[in-house]
Order: structure tokens, then C-alpha cells, then sequence
């Protein structure tokens, strides 16, 4: 066993309504990939942020190379040789790809910055890595997955005696992980002391250490055969659907009562073929039809008068108002029904709000709750409860339980499977292999664009899945 | 302190207008002391003159920014609809009423104007408004012959018009301006217009997706901020008579400044009438303060850009504190 | 190109023309076809004297542009350039006329107030974290007050080229036997070049686009975010000075208090017609300069064709609106992509 | 203070000269002003908010100098209410009522223009007869609704084509319409003279100095005038690239209002035949004057404070000197 380079001991940290961290301990050794494991929302990112000076700990020690440490920022953790590869991209898309990875310690020459060489240095590290990336292309103009290999790149070209990957693998497909795989291990070698968090066993497995488990799972029973009556009427149909580079082509019918699962890597255009549908992006061509009736979808106010509605993966920018309080976010989408005259009839707005506050089991002190207060679970809550409040037949959920705690998560599923169970049809975009595998009746695997299979949950398999969602 | 604060009739007004409210109160003793007499009624009037034409602009801005746009152009579209409802009285002998509501209707194709430009178009709101400010300024010229607009004087039969403002040393033009701002308040508090737009400033696009058509309702506030800047042409020509064209942009910052310090912000999504309303007499009354003290006019402009600066930074501060 | 989401066509592919910027070829085509147009419909307009008096009256405004780019690109903005500028220069002149201070004295004092107020919009945005536009709107009354006070409300006339101390009028223009000699135009390539460097090739500058594409992650990389955002309004302090010597070496007129509002709104809408984006991240500076003389151009050649004065206002207005339509379009294009 | 004065504006010192005139003359009668100005000439609501303070201070008597008289006047109604007599300075307070304004001490805008226009009719006199075709004179006008300047302008226009008539020849005139129609002379079209004024879209120095530029650009300008400090100003700047300022053969003929170091400069350099100064110090002193024997209750009537032409041989003599402020 390599010697321990660094110690996180009773690190515990709260937001507001989530205890996130919860006296975690941590061991770092030289020369060893350490695998942080746990479900969405478990903690791990926080650890990390928390290691690197991000967020600063409500409590605990953490000892690197022998002296305990605290960082303040990202720098000083960077400078002492720890550096971190986010899981949330980090980029500059104004500026190269060189630049990017060099930002904050560029090579000069007397006052000016030698791009030339900065350029050179990444080719070096890509060739190293065995990438091909033109350095001086903008790095708006990359692919999720190159941008992620960018990072990853950043990470290494930093004389880093510790190097965190925070779930990389998400936006890359089989061969660019293989290739990571390569990469860490040419790394562990090198004996730098490496964590590799994700929440995908078999991806850890595949090396050889495993640290430590933070999290539990929790799932529904899984589903062995669809839920779904064979005779089931068709309530969506889309035919042909084209949408800019990210939607080409794409065909499928939704029943009622169904949960169809979307399935595929990060980038695969499954986010793209939803707003398609939902009106939010524009469409190129591509029929639409719903309880059999050919219907005109141009905008969101489209979709959702036809019954429609999307909760979108990115909370925060796309499913709530931020900066109002939970009863303005419910009745968001049908605010035309609580209208007594020219006002807003604030009782009945309550009266609803409530009603879903009580049903989806909202954690809030009151229906007045600014939304920003609340735990991301919550939130996500608040969404869903926007949709029922609106009452629509068809609910899009875009990675409904992304970065929500491990509770609330149980929560959702159990809410989709009573919605689907009530007649309501769901579409579940997820990244999550188990997730998918669990909820889904039928699920539909997108690579690139395109769909590239359909598959009954009797007969569905990951590596079938797998298989599909790289299929070029 | 903190006991205070979490009062609840205090949370309801909000700690932050109450301390301007106390600004104002201090404003108006320190100018007392400074000028060595007491501030009486025809001082406050000649406050009101100010206040009435510079609230009306200042709460059209108000839902503009709760957008989270910025509208630059009302002061000179105020000016353009003075000179081109007062050409067509006195030029082309409209009667009065009709005068008055030409004013409204041109700040309304000017509010239109610019929520087409930004909605629509998908403009940003800064540069737009600043091209549309230019668009009014040469309209007004063209249409007046870069001539003054005179509208009746006192005592001249068609003035009327300026009871609106001050009828017999009753002060009917705050009145009109309190009526106002009681209706833009219901209106953006109580109403779906309002509550679109508020979270249109707070998450446009979560807004689109939950299906409300957000180009409508941004063009609304454009055009409601339009609608107010031709009601304070109203009161611009009941106080000052005259028109000149070329004008305007002095009247810009001070609404901005007005709305700003009331609390609401930049950012969008948050917006209070009733602080908009004290931010403008702050501002009035700093002006007849700093003259009534026998200082240079300039003072004034240092003094609002301080106390802007600070009543933002200290509302930034408190909502960063209560996250 | 709707349909299949290739990139663009032969023109927009051309290496050339992508090393370039389309936006930046749209720009020079519209200089070079205002000013053959004015050319042809104004005889007077065809004249050198009328070429130097184009430049003469830019300089101030392509000072200022340059500043406000950088607060644009680190995702700001500058209001305070224009009340800014005529506050630096009464200030520097009312030295030289009343207090009888060297002409290069008042120059830098000009130049180091403009550093000041620089410095403040800086701690302002940065550090207290008020919106550019707020804190920038009000260091404009800040210093639109302190202009006059400082001169007592009165104008002031820095030397005249006669005179003694005349000789910085002859920085942006010489005048030798009736020739005219915009050198000038020299300094402000000068400038345009070397802020061109600073942009592109220093770290002030890298860090400053940095901070205007994703300030989030530009900290996360571990650049000092508080100083270099505060960077750009130094920097857009410091031209605002120069602006101000500018103006009062290429103007006869003397300076008068209470004027300069308004006209950062020109030196804004030279920056976002030259390419800058007003949400930050990008932009150049040889496309600010171009934005400038599209303006200038505007400005000098619409009354030698004869146009009465509101018109003027009017047209500019109606350019400008199309200038920034075919920006949103071209983004809104690029997002489909 | 016991008198309050509210003038146009301060950043001219022309404002500063009237200011020494009045500080004089009240030190010498031993009482106190108050003299305020808004920030500039088109702020008419700051200044109505600063004649509504004068009235509010309670003083024995106000000097006013209306940026807008319509602006104004129910705040002099309201001073008359009060018994607070009104003095006119400047341009004083025209088309006041009846009665509201005790007496003005103002140059004679009209006849100030027609002094500059009688000046520079001598100089292009022979010009115009050896003229071929149309000559054409220019006039630089700051902008077209403050009475002062539009009375320069008038008077110009108006002195020019009586001298023109007597000649025999016939006018056009061009530019911008109040110009055209408020001034007396008709306007034919093929005229042996035009003259052409031109207004900036904003009282900027540099779209004056573009107006400028675009009139001596034109082949058949003859001669030049700017009828205040701001455009006389701004003809220095537009002459300074073209060079065609000047009183010597073929060259333009440059006539200027007002005074200041730049105008100074230029009537000494000979780039100005020369220009018209008002008499601003006396005018203060006049006002002030004016204002004590208003509040003691004497009869006052008008002071017409008189204006004068200097060119560079005059310029430095004693009776004109004092009347030249930088
Ligand atoms: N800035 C924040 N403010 C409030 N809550 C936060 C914040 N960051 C994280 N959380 C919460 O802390 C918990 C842990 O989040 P974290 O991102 O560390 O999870 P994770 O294990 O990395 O999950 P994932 O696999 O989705 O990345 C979550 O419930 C999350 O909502
Ligand atoms: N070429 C690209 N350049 C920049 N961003 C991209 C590109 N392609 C996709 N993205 C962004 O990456 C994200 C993931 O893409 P997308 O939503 O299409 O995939 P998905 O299948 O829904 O994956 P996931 O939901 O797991 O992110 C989206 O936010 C998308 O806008
Ligand atoms: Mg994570
Ligand atoms: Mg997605």
C-alpha cells in the first residue's frame, strides 16, 4: 500500500435544508485510484468542493502531505497539487482550447502571453493522452465529450500530486472511457494519489480499489415487464422528427399509462428531442400527434394547451422562478385558472398549492417559501407540482432526480409510478442506468442524434443498452 | 435589531423602504436646518412639481426593469409626446381632451415600439431603447419643426390641463400620482400581467416553458412604461408649459435612479412600487433641498449618486445576508 | 443551412473570412459604402480637410469605446465615460487657465482623475458587487456634479494653438503653412494596437474575457477575479482621461460644465456595431474603431447631404437598430448550430 | 440674501461677468444676492425649480433671466401674489403680463443681431456686387427656440435684407424653417442672396462645428455668423481645418457674438472681422440697480444695457475692454 498522502477526517456540511455531508472521512494513498461511490446527491461533489477550498466545512480536519490544510480557494488547492476535474464543465467558450487549459498560469514572453506555445504544450499533452483536439479551436465548438477531455487535460497538465475526477465518464462514450481508464492508470504509475467518483459499480470495478461508499440506494421494485396493458391507446406520436445537428429523425409512440424511458450518453440528444417536442426549441420538420389528432406545436403555450409538460434536467435555469415563492411557481402554467376578475385570486391559489404541498410531500414551512430556500428535492417538487396543477396527460421528466438527495429521489419514483398508474403517460430522460432499468415500461436508446433502439423492460439488459447508446 | 426586522408588519413593508422613508424624513430636516426655515408648503410644492412627472416616469421604468430590461428612452419619449400632442392643440387646434390623450397614445406607440424591438426582435434592451431614445428626440424635432410646443398658459381658456397637476394649492397631481401608483401596484402585484412579468425578471425561460408566452408580457411592461411616460408628459406640461425638443435624458437617470434605490433590481424579478414612489421624492426633494440651501445645483447629482450607490449595495447586501 | 445545420456557406467558411469575422466584414463594408455614398452626394464631403475633421472628431469617441469594450467584454458596461470625460478635462484646463499649471500638467491630472474614477467604478462592481450599470450610472452624476463644481460652473478653454502651452493641440493635429496633419489618427493606432495586445496577448486582458464568458468558472480556474474585473474599468477610466484630452486639443470650443451626457451612448453603440457582444466574452477592438467611424461617419456626413438636423438623429437611430438586428440574428444562427 | 437672482445658466462667462456687475454694484449699495443658475441653457424645470426657491426665500426682490417664460409664469403670478417685484435681465422674461415684471436691463437682442449684420454688410458689400451668380452668408445658430438667439438671428436676417433692398437685390433664405418664417424679409427664389441657418440636432461642440464645416464647405459663402459664444466657438473649430476664415481676398467673412478667450483670440488673429459683445457687467450692475429701487418702491423702467462691435483694433480700448471677459 502506498503511503497516505491525505486525510479527510469528520468533515461534516450543511445547506440550508440538506445535510450534505455528514462526518465523512476520507484516505488518500499514493500510487492508488481511490473510488468515491454513491448515489446522485450523496455527497461526493460537496467533499470535494469542500477539499478544494469551494465551500468551506462547518466542521472536521483534512492533512495533505503530513500538515493539516485549509484552502481558500480552487488556487491554493491547485498550487499545493491538488486539482479537480468538475463534473459540471468549467469553460471559457470565448476562448481556445489552450487557453482554457492554461488559464491562470499561461506561459510569456516578457509581458505577452506566448499562445504558440501554449498551443504547442496542449498538442504535447494531447498527443500524450492520445486525443486529437486542435488547441486553437474555440472551445464553444466542441463536443461535451471533447470539452470534458479538455478538462481532464487541464487537470493533468497541472504538476498535481492529487487529482480528483468527478464523474468524467458521463459525457464520454465506450472508447473515450476506455481511453480515460489508460490515462489513469499511466497516472497511478506515476504515483499521484487519484479519486475517481462516480456512482456507477461496474465503471469501478473495471480497476480494482474501491474506498468507500457514501449513500445508499434506493429504488422502487424494479419493474420485470411493462405495466403498461397491450391494448393501451396511443396518446403521443412523433413521426419523423428533425431539429437542428442534436434531433434527426426521430419516431416514437407513447401509451397511456406508460413510463418510456430515454436512454443514451450525455449529448445524445435526448434533451434536444424533448424541447423539440415541447415547442421550446424550433422544430425543422417532423409530424405530431396526440390521442391520434395531428396537432401544430410552435412554442411551449403549444405544448402545454395540448396537455403537455416538460421538467426540464436543468432545474435552476429552466423549471423554476427562482426568486418567487412556491404558490406563484405552481400555478405558473395555468395562472389563467385562478383569475377572479382581473385579479389573482390568492385563496385559491393557496388552496391548490397546499393541496400539492401535501400530496407530493413538499418540505417547506409554508406555501410562501421563497423557492430559491428550498433543498433541491423540494424543487423538483415544486416543478412536478406545476405540471399536475396544470393537470396535463403527457409529463415529459427530463433527469427528474438529478443532484436531489437520495429521499426525495425515492419520493419521485414513487410519485411517477402512482401518476402512471392514474392513466398520466411520462417520458423519463435518464442518465442513470439503474434508474432507467427500474422505472422504465420501454425504453428508447439515442446516440448521437438518432434513435438507435427500442426496448421492452422484459428484455432490456445494460449491456444492451450500452450497446445502443454508442452506436455510431 | 434582528427582532425588529422579523416584525411582520415590518417584513411587509420591508426594512429597507422603512430606512428610506427615515432618509427622506432626514433629508427634510437637515434641509430645514441648512436653509435655516422651515420648509413649508409652497417649498413641498415646488417639490410636487417635480415628483408628479418624474413618478409617472419613474413607475413605467419600474415594470420595464422588473423584466429585467432597462428602458432608456422614456425621458425623450415623455419630451416627443409633449411637443407633438402640444403642436397638434396649438398648431392644428385639436381640442384639449383629444391633446391629452395623443400624449398617452404616443408614449403607447413608443412603449409598443420598443417591446417589438426586444421581445420580438430580441434586442437587448439597453442598446434598443438607446436607438429608440434617438428616434424620439429627432421625431419630436421633425415633427415640431425644432420648434418650442407651447401649451395654454395659466389662465388662458384651454389650460385646464394643469388642474391635473395643482388645482387651487390642492396638490391634485400627487393625488393622481398616488391614484397611479396604487393601480401600478395592484396591477403588479394582484394581476397575471404583473406576476408574468416579475417572473419574466426572475426566469424567462423557465416562464416559456411552463407555456405562458413571454414575448407577449415583456411587450406589455414596455408598452405600460410607455403608456406612463405619456401620463408624465401630462404632468410635465401642467408644471413647466413648454416644450423643447432634444430633451430627455437627463430624466432617464433620475427614474432609473428613482427605481433603483426603491429597491428594485437590476437583475429583474423584484420590484416595489411604493419604493419607487419614496425613490422619487427623495431625489425631488434633494433638488430643492440642495437649492433652498443656497448650493450649487451640481451638489445634487454628487448626493443622488451616493445615496444610489449605497441604498443598492445596501439591498444587495441584506438579500445576500437573508440567503 | 436551416434544414441540415451545416456550417454556413462558402463565404462564412472561407478561412480568410473566418480569421476576420463576418460581423467585422459586414462593418468595414458599411464604412466603405457610407463613405462612398456621402462622396458621391456631397462634393464638399470629398475633401481632405473633411477626412481630417472625421478624425479629428473621433478621437475622443474612439478613446472612450476602447474603455467601455473592455467593461463590455468582462461583461459589464461604462456609463460614466461620457460626464466622465468632460469632468477630467475641465478639471485638467481649469489648472492650466486659472491656476496657471503647465499644459502637461494638466494632462495628467486629466488622465489621473479618469485612473480615480476608474478605480472607483472598479471597487464598486467588484467588490460591493453592484450592477455595472447602477454603479456606472452613478459615478455619471458623480461626476457630471463634480465637473462644474470643481470650475465654479464656469467653462473652461485649455490653450489655443497660438499660445502658450498650445503645442498638445499639434499631438492630435498639426497644422504646418495651411497643411493639415492628423497625426492624431497615429495615436489612436497606436492605442488601438497595443490594447489590441493587451486584449489578446496579456493576462489582463485573457482573464478579462475570461470574467465575461463564465465568471463562475474563470474563479474555479483560479483567476483573480475581483482584480481583473476591476481591471477593466480602469482601464476604461484611464481612456476616459485620455478622451478627455483628446477633446479638448481637437475642439476649439472651450469645455463647458453639464455636457458629456449622452455621449457614452455613442462610444457604447460604436463597441456593440463593431462586434462586441453586450453579454460579455467577446469582442475586438479594431471592430470598436470601426463601429466608430460607422458613427462618425453618420454624424458628419448626414448634413452634407443636406439633411435637416432632426433627421440626423433619427437615421443614426434607425442604423443602429439594424446594426444590433443582424448581430442578434447572426448569434441566434450560430445557437442552431 | 435680500435679492435673489436666477439667471440662464452658469457655464458661460458671459453669466460670470453679469455676476461681477452685480456683486459690484451690491457691495457698493451695501446688500446681498444670491445669484443661481441651472446647469445648463435647456434645463427649463431645474429653473423654474429655482425661481419657485427664490420666491420661498422671501426676498425683497428677484432678477430673472427666463430660459422659458410660458415655464415660469405661474411662478411669477405667484410672486406677484406674494408682492415680490420682478426684475427682467438678459433676455429677460418676454411675453411676461402685464404688469409682472417691474422692468428689464437687457441688451436689445434684435438690434444686437442687426449691428452684427450692418458690420458685415460693409465687409461684403463690393463682394456681392462683383458676385456673378448668388452669394450665400451663413448663420450658425445654437439652436432655434431661446429668444435671445433666435433674435440674433432675426436681426440679422432682417438687417440684411433692408441693406439688400436698398441695393436692389432680392434674398432667399434657406435652412431652418423659424428662421425662414419668422423673419420679416421674403424669401425669392432666384435671389441674389441666400442665407442659409443652420440648427444642430444637440447642442454639442461638435455637430455645431459640422454645421459649420458643411457652410464654409459650400462655394458660395461669402460670409459667416454665429450667433452666440457657443457657435461663434465652433466656427473657430471648423476653421481650423478649412482655413477659410478671414478678411483677406477670397476668403470668408467670420462674424462672432459674445466674448471669451477662444472668440478673443480669434477677432485678434483676424480669423473674425470681428464680433458683437453685450455689456454683461454693466447689465448686472444695471440689474441690481434696478432690483433695490423696485423693492423701495420706485418707478423703474427698462435699461436697454447696450451692445457694442469690436474688432482687433478696438478690442483693447477701455470702453470695450471691460465688456471682454475669457
Ligand atoms: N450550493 C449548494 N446549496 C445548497 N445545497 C447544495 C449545494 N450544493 C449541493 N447541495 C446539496 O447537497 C447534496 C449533495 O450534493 P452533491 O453535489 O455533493 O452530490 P453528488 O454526490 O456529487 O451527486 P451527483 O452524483 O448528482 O453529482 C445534494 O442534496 C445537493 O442538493
Ligand atoms: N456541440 C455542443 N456544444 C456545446 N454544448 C453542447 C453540444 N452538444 C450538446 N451540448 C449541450 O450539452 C448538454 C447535453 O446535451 P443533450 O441535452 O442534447 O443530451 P442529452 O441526451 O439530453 O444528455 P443529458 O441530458 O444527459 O445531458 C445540453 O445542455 C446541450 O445543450
Ligand atoms: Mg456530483
Ligand atoms: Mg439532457
Amino acid at each position: 500500500m502506498g503511503e497516505v498522502i491525505l486525510t479527510m477526517k469528520g468533515i461534516d456540511k450543511s445547506f440550508p435544508g440538506v445535510h450534505a455531508l455528514d462526518h465523512v472521512d476520507l484516505e488518500v494513498r499514493k500510487g492508488e485510484v481511490h473510488a468515491l461511490m454513491g448515489e446522485n446527491g450523496a455527497g461526493k461533489s460537496t467533499l470535494m468542493k469542500v477539499l478544494t477550498g469551494i465551500y468551506t466545512k462547518d466542521e472536521g480536519t483534512i492533512t495533505y502531505e503530513g500538515k493539516e490544510v485549509e484552502f481558500h480557494n480552487p488556487r491554493e488547492a491547485q498550487e499545493a497539487g491538488i486539482v479537480i476535474v468538475h463534473q459540471e464543465l468549467n469553460m471559457m467558450n470565448h476562448l481556445t482550447v489552450a487557453q482554457n487549459i492554461f488559464i491562470g498560469r499561461e506561459f510569456k514572453k516578457g509581458f505577452l502571453i506566448d499562445d504558440a506555445r501554449m498551443n504547442e504544450e496542449a498538442k504535447k499533452l494531447f498527443d500524450q493522452l492520445g486525443i486529437n483536439i486542435n488547441p486553437a479551436e474555440k472551445m464553444g465548438n466542441l463536443t461535451v465529450g471533447k470539452q470534458q477531455m479538455c478538462e481532464i487535460a487541464k487537470a493533468i497538465s497541472h504538476e498535481a500530486k492529487v487529482i480528483i475526477f468527478d464523474e468524467p465518464s458521463a459525457a464520454l462514450t465506450e472508447t473515450e472511457i476506455d481511453e480515460l481508464f489508460k490515462i489513469i492508470r499511466d497516472l497511478r504509475a506515476k504515483q499521484l494519489g487519484i479519486v475517481y467518483i462516480s456512482h456507477i459499480t461496474e465503471e469501478c470495478t473495471k480497476d480494482d480499489i474501491i474506498n468507500m461508499m457514501v449513500g445508499r440506494v434506493i429504488y422502487e421494485t424494479p419493474k420485470t415487464h411493462s405495466m403498461v396493458a397491450s391494448d393501451a391507446p396511443v396518446v403521443l406520436k412523433v413521426e419523423h422528427l428533425n431539429a437542428g445537428k442534436m434531433v434527426k429523425d426521430v419516431s416514437f409512440e407513447l401509451h397511456k399509462g406508460e413510463i418510456l424511458g430515454f436512454s443514451g450518453l450525455m449529448g445524445a440528444g435526448r434533451t434536444e428531442t424533448a424541447r423539440a417536442l415541447f415547442g421550446a426549441d424550433p422544430k425543422d420538420s417532423g409530424d405530431v400527434y396526440i390521442n391520434g389528432e395531428k396537432v401544430e406545436i410552435h412554442s411551449p403555450k403549444d405544448a402545454v394547451a395540448h396537455g403537455i409538460g416538460y421538467l426540464s434536467e436543468d432545474r435552476k435555469r429552466y423549471g423554476i422562478v427562482v426568486g418567487k415563492n412556491i404558490a406563484e411557481n405552481s400555478t405558473l402554467a395555468c395562472l389563467k385558472n385562478y383569475v377572479k376578475g382581473i385579479f389573482i385570486d390568492k385563496k385559491k391559489e393557496a388552496d391548490i398549492t397546499q393541496k400539492y404541498v401535501d400530496r407530493l410531500k413538499t418540505k417547506t414551512p409554508g406555501i410562501d417559501q421563497l423557492v430559491v430556500n428550498l433543498s433541491g428535492g423540494n424543487q423538483q417538487k415544486v416543478v412536478v407540482a406545476k405540471w399536475l396543477v396544470k393537470d396535463c396527460d403527457i409529463l415529459i421528466f427530463d433527469e427528474p432526480t438529478r443532484g436531489i438527495d437520495v429521499g426525495a429521489k425515492s419520493e419521485i419514483y414513487h410519485l411517477m409510478n402512482e401518476l402512471a398508474a392514474e392513466g398520466k403517460s411520462i417520458i423519463m430522460i435518464s442518465s442513470e442506468m439503474p434508474e432507467i432499468l427500474r422505472m422504465s415500461d420501454r425504453i428508447i436508446v439515442m446516440c448521437e442524434g438518432r434513435k438507435t433502439a427500442e426496448i421492452d423492460i422484459a428484455e432490456a439488459t445494460q449491456e444492451k443498452i450500452m450497446h445502443a447508446a454508442t452506436l455510431r | 435589531m434582528e427582532n425588529f426586522k422579523n416584525k411582520p408588519i415590518i417584513k411587509k413593508l420591508g426594512f429597507n423602504r422603512i430606512i428610506l422613508v427615515g432618509v427622506l424624513i432626514l433629508m427634510y430636516l437637515l434641509f430645514c436646518l441648512g436653509s435655516g426655515r422651515i420648509l413649508g408648503q409652497s417649498d413641498l410644492m415646488n417639490v410636487l412639481n417635480m415628483v408628479d412627472y418624474l413618478g409617472f416616469l419613474a413607475l413605467g421604468v419600474t415594470f420595464v426593469i422588473a423584466t429585467g430590461g432597462i428602458d432608456f428612452s422614456i425621458g425623450p419619449v415623455m419630451v416627443c409626446s409633449g411637443l407633438i400632442a402640444g403642436r397638434l392643440l396649438v398648431t392644428f387646434g385639436w381640442p384639449l381632451w383629444l391633446a391629452l390623450i395623443m400624449c398617452v397614445v404616443v408614449g403607447c406607440i413608443f412603449g409598443i415600439f420598443n417591446g417589438i424591438l426586444v421581445s420580438y426582435m430580441g434586442l437587448p434592451s439597453f442598446i434598443s431603447s438607446m436607438a429608440s431614445m434617438m428616434l424620439a428626440k429627432g421625431i419630436g424635432s421633425v415633427f415640431t419643426h425644432v420648434q418650442n410646443s407651447n401649451w395654454p398658459k395659466a389662465g388662458d381658456p384651454n389650460s385646464w390641463y394643469k388642474n391635473l397637476i395643482s388645482w387651487n394649492d390642492i396638490p391634485t397631481g400627487l393625488i393622481l400620482l398616488i391614484i397611479i401608483a396604487i393601480i401600478c401596484a395592484i396591477i403588479l402585484n394582484r394581476t397575471r400581467i404583473g406576476r408574468y412579468i416579475l417572473c419574466i425578471g426572475s426566469n424567462r425561460e423557465a416562464v416559456r416553458l411552463s407555456g405562458v408566452d413571454t414575448r407577449k408580457w415583456e411587450a406589455v411592461a414596455y408598452m405600460i412604461c410607455g403608456i406612463l411616460a405619456g401620463i408624465a408628459a401630462i404632468a410635465y406640461v401642467g408644471v413647466i408649459t413648454q416644450v423643447q425638443p432634444g430633451l430627455g435624458d437627463e430624466f432617464n437617470n433620475n427614474a432609473i435612479a428613482s427605481c433603483v434605490m426603491g429597491g428594485t433590481s437590476m437583475a429583474g424579478g423584484i420590484a416595489s412600487i411604493g419604493g419607487t414612489v419614496i425613490g422619487v421624492f427623495i431625489i425631488s426633494l434633494l433638488r430643492v433641498g440642495i437649492q433652498a440651501m443656497g448650493f450649487r445645483p451640481d451638489y445634487q447629482y454628487i448626493i443622488t449618486g451616493i445615496i444610489v450607490a449605497l441604498a443598492v449595495f445596501a439591498d444587495i447586501r441584506s438579500r445576500a445576508r437573508r440567503k | 443551412m436551416e434544414k441540415t445545420g451545416k456550417k454556413g456557406n462558402a463565404f462564412t467558411n472561407n478561412p480568410i473570412v473566418r480569421a476576420i469575422g463576418v460581423q467585422r466584414i459586414v462593418v468595414v463594408l458599411a464604412v466603405i459604402l457610407l463613405a462612398v455614398f456621402f462622396c458621391l452626394m456631397s462634393p464638399a464631403f470629398r475633401q481632405y480637410s473633411t477626412l481630417v475633421s472625421i478624425l479629428d472628431y473621433s478621437y475622443y469617441i474612439t478613446f472612450m469605446a476602447i474603455g467601455v469594450t473592455f467593461c463590455l467584454i468582462s461583461g459589464g458596461n461604462d456609463l460614466s465615460v461620457g460626464t466622465g470625460m468632460i469632468c477630467y478635462a475641465l478639471a485638467g484646463g481649469y489648472l492650466v487657465q486659472q491656476l496657471n499649471a503647465p499644459v502637461w500638467v494638466g494632462m495628467i491630472v486629466t488622465i489621473l482623475l479618469g485612473l480615480c474614477f476608474g478605480v472607483l467604478n472598479g471597487v464598486m462592481v467588484s467588490i460591493m458587487n453592484l450592477p455595472p450599470f447602477i454603479a456606472t450610472l452613478c459615478s455619471m452624476l458623480i461626476t457630471r456634479g463634480l465637473g462644474s463644481i470643481i470650475t465654479g460652473g464656469l467653462a473652461v478653454s485649455w490653450p489655443s494653438r497660438s499660445s502658450e502651452g498650445g503645442w498638445f493641440r499639434s499631438l492630435f493635429k498639426i497644422i504646418d503653412k495651411g497643411t493639415l496633419i492628423p497625426v492624431g489618427f497615429g495615436i489612436v493606432i497606436i492605442a488601438v494596437i497595443v490594447m489590441t495586445i493587451v486584449l489578446n496577448r496579456t493576462k489582463i486582458g485573457r482573464y478579462i474575457i475570461a470574467i465575461g464568458s463564465n465568471k463562475e468558472a474563470a474563479r474555479l480556474s483560479g483567476v483573480n477575479v475581483v482584480k481583473h474585473q476591476m481591471m477593466a474599468y480602469i482601464i476604461s477610466g484611464f481612456f476616459a482621461g485620455l478622451a478627455g484630452i483628446a477633446y479638448a486639443a481637437t475642439f476649439s470650443s472651450s469645455v463647458a460644465p453639464g455636457t458629456g451626457a449622452g455621449l457614452e451612448l455613442d462610444a457604447i453603440g460604436a463597441a456593440i456595431i463593431g462586434g462586441t457582444s453586450m453579454t460579455g466574452g467577446s469582442g475586438s477592438i479594431i471592430g470598436t474603431l470601426l463601429g466608430v467611424f460607422v458613427m462618425s461617419l453618420l454624424k458628419t456626413g448626414l448634413p452634407y447631404i443636406g439633411l435637416q438636423a432632426n433627421w440626423q438623429q433619427i437615421i443614426t437611430g434607425l442604423v443602429l437598430i439594424a446594426a444590433i438586428y443582424i448581430d442578434v440574428l447572426k448569434n441566434k444562427r450560430a445557437a442552431r448550430k | 440674501a435680500d435679492y435673489e437672482i436666477v439667471s440662464k445658466g452658469f457655464q458661460h462667462q458671459y453669466w460670470q461677468a453679469v455676476l461681477k456687475g452685480a456683486e459690484e454694484k451690491a457691495a457698493e449699495l451695501g446688500v446681498t444676492i444670491n445669484f443661481v443658475g441651472p446647469a445648463n441653457e435647456s434645463a427649463y424645470e431645474e429653473q423654474l425649480g429655482q425661481l419657485n426657491s427664490a420666491i420661498n426665500a422671501g426676498p425683497k426682490a428677484i432678477g430673472l433671466a427666463a430660459l422659458s417664460t410660458e415655464t415660469c409664469l405661474d411662478a411669477i403670478a405667484d410672486a406677484q401674489s406674494k408682492g415680490i417685484p420682478i426684475i427682467g435681465f438678459d433676455s429677460g422674461v418676454p411675453g411676461a403680463p402685464e404688469g409682472a415684471i417691474k422692468a428689464n436691463a437687457a441688451t436689445n437682442n434684435y438690434n444686437a443681431g442687426a449691428l452684427a449684420a450692418e458690420e458685415t454688410w460693409k465687409a461684403i458689400k463690393d463682394r456681392i456686387a462683383a458676385a456673378d451668380g448668388a452669394v450665400r452668408i451663413g448663420i450658425s445658430a445654437q439652436d432655434a427656440v431661446s429668444d435671445s438667439v433666435v433674435s440674433r438671428g432675426l436681426g440679422f436676417i432682417d438687417k440684411i435684407g433692408e441693406l439688400a433692398a436698398a441695393e436692389g437685390y432680392t434674398l432667399k433664405l434657406e435652412g431652418n424653417e423659424r428662421y425662414i418664417n419668422d423673419a420679416k424679409v421674403e424669401s425669392k427664389d432666384d435671389a441674389k442672396i441666400i442665407i442659409e441657418t443652420l440648427v444642430p440636432a444637440q447642442v454639442t461642440a461638435e455637430l455645431s462645428a459640422i454645421d459649420c464645416q458643411n457652410l464654409l464647405n459650400k462655394a458660395d459663402l461669402i460670409a459667416l455668423y454665429g450667433s452666440n459664444q457657443h457657435s461663434a466657438e465652433a466656427m473657430v473649430t471648423a476653421n481650423e481645418n478649412l482655413q477659410k476664415l478671414g478678411t483677406g481676398e477670397g476668403q470668408i467673412i467670420g462674424v462672432g457674438f459674445d466674448s471669451g478667450a477662444v472668440i478673443k483670440a480669434a477677432v485678434k488673429d483676424g480669423v473674425f472681422l470681428g464680433a458683437v459683445t453685450q455689456a454683461p457687467v454693466a447689465m448686472g450692475a444695471a440689474l441690481v440697480d434696478l432690483l433695490v429701487k423696485a423693492a423701495a418702491g420706485e418707478a423703474v423702467e427698462d435699461v436697454d444695457t447696450g451692445c457694442q462691435w469690436y474688432t482687433a483694433e478696438n478690442m483693447d480700448s477701455e470702453e470695450i475692454a471691460q465688456n471682454l471677459y475669457d
